[in-house]
């Protein structure tokens, strides 16, 4: 099986997400070359598909109705475009291993000081998401009956309360994290390979050509 | 199933009991039960599975085989409600039990949720807290406590509701002696149906329960009154309870 | 309000994502000033913090369900508009790489929306409405719910103007449907954004920003009327007309219904008869919401805060 | 300032130290210094400020007056950096300890931070996670392991950084009778200058450390050698330490 970093993965489907989102509008043949290629990608990362499947959203429904008065065919192909990128990036985000989420962007091409923030917050995120399930259990287990009553307990000062919670939580991570003489640079050993980089670049390359291309050609 | 007489009432009875994460086994085939009137020490080493097994008592985690029976009603998600109605359950860390705004708050939640009338829980709650030394803090927000306040104040939420049913995971992690002697003497002075305590803390588990489990390698392995556990010492050893640590 | 990939054309993605990376760009060294050492863990968490809040739904009309956008929430917790505008373009940079929800190449046009727009103007709302009312902490809440609900709203507007001129949709449609669609979820956010900080205000007054100033009387009809005219309008005249129409076609009934309520009153159609009609429109939008704004404003004006 | 001789060389001194919460003073001037090859416990009854003192002592928390040196460094923000470098520190509460994705990585993340080789990092960090029986976990998430397995966790990350003085907040809390034993055996045979422990655990504590202090009503009221101390009954059970609780 092909083993890349996450890094990799992650930089790949970005490329081909970009491309595939930007090809004209109603040129079937191209889209037909990314449908190719998010396919792939899609079943070299082995992602489990009927998860990919539900999380198509609601959002695109919405916009499909919405852009249905223009004309069944473009509209059929501003959806199924745009299907394209939720695969290829949901086959990404499916095969993240379990808690990398944050690991996960250090891959980002973005500066130091947001990736930091973008790292950080993933990581808190990930602490403040189990925080609320602990709150939930506990509340079931003092007469909370069903999700529908703790809706009305995620009343604002719940909220609230939340945010002290997790502004003492995310104090201590911070604290933890300081004691282990963090400085500012998160430390992770994932690597991109010589030969990931070149694949990169290559499919780099391709996605400008094709998406170029989708302009000029007459087909 | 076991019959019911009227000496030995039991109140929990788990039936080969399976229960597994994903990635391993941990229970593999639980049965015991008791009885109206008893308390209960669970005993086990790091990782044996105490605190999973307490989670499938109360449903937070179901097992994957067998049965449990709550006075009657089985553990399943259709009665879920019911049964914990009945039972106060404390968490091994009591950072995880505490999530109203304010501790006072905490305390009335259940009893809120019981119908009790916002005057009563909040007398109640403030009775309880003041039992609980935590009266000065009611308004305080519980990571403003301490470690042994933060395990004071889960224990005061639970208490509040009085369960028929009582079982806590390590409810003395974290206290001070003053505070195990205090907490063993209203322990002892509760008027509950069943208590199963979950505990490394061997002298003081000794004092509040009179029988033992010994939770090992998935199963029950050890069922006996303490007195005589505690006097043989190889049996104890052989599950790493050391009484001198 | 998350675009997807493949709603916007290439010369809007590149417009919105140059805009967007300047405007972050510029944030990021002001927060670094403003907030110092140990920006990177306090932004985080409150990111962290709005994303969290975000998990939570809560139902609209016709089966669809908002959650918080948290611009207003952002700002007043950060107490700055520059920081505000990073932790919201965190929390949509997370969201479109973890969670597929909004596309790579919308990232600019919805940073634009959420984490520019509707952070600027919950902003300046926020300051003016604040000294507007008398500038104590204790009407915070009140300041924030107004400026949740409208900052929402405009951003759902520059959301629709972005679809419409990457002809990706309808702008019969759009417009009312988004609009509509985002007052409710307007509704929803400056109800909890209003009720954060209630509790926050009581629990941890420390945390929140200070009095402002009290505007000087003169002042105050003058910044009304600019704001109603400057902000506000373009919340008014992008009403259309057809909206029962399109509520018809998409089937939210409900939703019609209620605007038709609100607003549908004293020009029926929203037109002046006899003036041009967009003009028209947008006038009697204005007028719309003028009421609108001098309501909640003597809402606010005699709501007093139970604690004050 | 305590003058330095060659037998007694103060690597911890506390002078005068003041700190309280918004709303209340905890630490109401706290002096005393610890030598170099010292181990010393420190004891209080739940909510005496045992936590807030060595959160100081890490500048975690800085105080209203008074100072704190460690090794000839004022604790102050300017240098945190080198004084945390010295200093292994486990929190009261091991889940805030761990924040890594997996715990491999979190005993990896401070010796990345400390610029050691990624593979020489790892090699060490699954030694120590050997060590405390953890390696088949070592690709697991913080919370999928039980309460004690998480301690140990917490003390590998720590371990792993050599820190020189160690600073331990109830290290036995949830540790079954045998990791009590373990550990104890793996503290004594460390070679760090000064450990400073805070627990409840007396039997546990007078077998690691020979010097105890205890903490009441903000002041350290008793200084003295454990052997001497635990003598005393009538002074424990002033400040409510029950020998038998
Ligand atoms: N969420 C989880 N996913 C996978 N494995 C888990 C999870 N929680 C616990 N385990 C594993 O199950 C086993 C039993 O855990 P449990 O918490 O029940 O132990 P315990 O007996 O309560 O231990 P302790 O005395 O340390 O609290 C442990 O080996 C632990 O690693
Ligand atoms: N964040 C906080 N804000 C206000 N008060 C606090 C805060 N944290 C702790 N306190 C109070 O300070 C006092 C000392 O707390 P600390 O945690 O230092 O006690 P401790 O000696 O460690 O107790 P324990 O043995 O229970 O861990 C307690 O009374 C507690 O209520
Ligand atoms: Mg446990
Ligand atoms: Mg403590």
């Amino acid at each position: 099986m092909l083993n890349f970093s996450l890094y990799f993965n992650l930089r790949l489907s970005l490329i081909l997400v970009i491309s595939t989102a930007l090809i004209k509008t109603g040129n079937w043949y191209f889209l037909a070359i990314y449908l190719i290629l998010a396919f792939g990608w899609t079943f070299l990362l082995k992602t489990p598909i009927f998860t990919l499947i539900k999380l198509l959203g609601l959002e695109l429904i919405f916009l499909g109705l919405m852009s249905l008065p223009l004309g069944v065919e473009k509209a059929s192909f501003l959806i199924l475009r745009s299907l394209l990128c939720l695969l290829i990036m949901n086959s990404f985000l499916l095969t993240i291993p379990k808690y990398h989420l944050a690991i996960a962007l250090k891959g980002l091409p973005l500066p130091v000081k947001m990736q930091e923030i973008v790292i950080l917050t993933a990581q808190y995120l990930e602490i403040l998401l189990l925080e609320i399930k602990q709150m939930h259990t506990a509340a079931k287990l003092r007469g909370l009956k069903g999700n529908s009553q703790w809706l009305r307990y995620i009343s604002a000062s719940l909220i609230g309360s939340l945010y002290l919670r997790s502004l003492d939580r995310s104090e201590r991570v911070y604290n933890a994290m300081l004691i282990k003489g963090y400085n500012g640079n998160f430390p992770v050993v994932i690597k991109i390979s010589k030969m990931e980089h070149f694949i990169l670049i290559i499919t780099a390359i391709i996605g400008i050509i094709l998406t170029i291309n989708s302009y000029n050609s007459l087909i | 199933m076991i019959k019911i007489n009227h000496q030995e009432q039991p109140i929990i009875i788990v039936n080969n009991l399976v229960f597994g994460y994903e990635k391993k086994l941990i229970l593999q085939g639980i049965s015991f039960s008791l009885n109206r009137g008893e308390r209960v020490a669970l005993l086990g080493k790091t990782g044996a599975g105490k605190s999973t097994l307490l989670d499938n008592l109360i449903g937070l985690k179901l097992p994957q085989q067998g049965e449990i029976m709550i006075e009657d009603l089985k553990v399943e998600n259709s009665n879920l409600n019911q049964i914990r109605k009945k039972i106060g359950f404390a968490f091994q860390n009591p950072e995880h039990q505490l999530f109203m705004p304010t501790i006072l708050e905490d305390v009335m939640f259940g009893l809120l949720n019981y119908q009790i009338s916002p005057q009563k829980a909040k007398e109640k709650a403030r009775f309880l807290l003041a039992e609980f030394d935590l009266i000065e803090y009611e308004n305080r927000s519980a990571h403003e406590l301490s470690g042994g306040q933060k395990r004071l104040a889960a224990l005061a939420g639970i208490l509040a509701l009085d369960p028929s049913i009582l079982i806590l995971d390590e409810p003395t992690n974290g206290l001070d002696p003053a505070w195990r002697k205090k907490l063993a003497q209203i322990l002892l002075n509760l008027s509950v149906e069943v208590i199963l305590i979950a505990s490394h803390d061997l002298h003081w588990i000794r004092k509040i329960t009179a029988r033992g489990l010994i939770l090992d390698q998935g199963k029950i392995q050890v069922d006996q009154p303490l007195s005589e556990l505690f006097k043989q010492e190889k049996t104890l050893e052989k599950y790493r309870l050391f009484l001198d640590w | 309000m998350h675009i997807p990939d493949g709603f916007i054309s290439p010369s809007v993605a590149l417009a919105t994502t140059l805009t967007s990376a300047s405007f972050l760009t510029v944030s990021l060294s002001r927060t670094g000033k403003q907030i110092g050492l140990k920006q990177a863990p306090i932004m985080a968490l409150t990111t962290a913090f709005i994303f969290a809040a975000q998990m939570i739904n809560f139902p609209v009309a016709g089966g669809t369900s908002g959650h918080l956008l948290g611009a207003t929430l952002a700002v007043l917790i950060l107490g700055n508009p520059w920081a505000a505008t990073v932790a919201i373009s965190t929390v949509l940079i997370i969201q479109s790489l973890l969670f597929a929800d909004g596309g790579i190449t919308a990232l600019g046009a919805n940073i634009l929306n959420m984490g520019i727009v509707g952070v600027w103007v919950s902003w300046m709302l926020t300051k003016t409405l604040q000294r507007l009312l008398g500038g104590s902490k204790k009407r915070l809440p009140l300041v924030a719910g107004i400026s949740a609900f409208f900052s929402t709203v405009i951003a759902s507007i520059f959301c629709s103007l972005e679809l419409i001129i990457s002809g990706t949709v309808s702008p019969h449609l759009i417009l009312p449907t988004m609009t509509g669609i985002h007052i409710l979820i307007g509704v929803g956010e400056g109800l909890i954004t209003g009720g954060v900080l209630t509790y926050l205000i009581t629990i941890r007054p420390d945390l929140l920003p200070g009095d402002e100033p009290k505007l000087q009387r003169w002042l105050i009809p003058i910044i009304s009327t600019l704001l109603i005219a400057g902000i506000l309008s373009l919340f008014a005249s992008s009403f259309p007309d057809g909206l029962e129409k399109v509520a018809e076609n998409l089937g939210f009934i409900h939703l019609a219904e209620n605007v038709r309520i609100a607003l549908n009153t004293p020009f029926s159609d929203y037109q002046i008869s006899g003036m041009n009609e967009q003009v028209g429109t947008s006038l009697s939008g204005l007028f719309g919401t003028s009421i609108c704004f001098g309501l909640s404003f003597l809402i606010s004006k005699f709501i007093i805060p139970k604690s004050a």
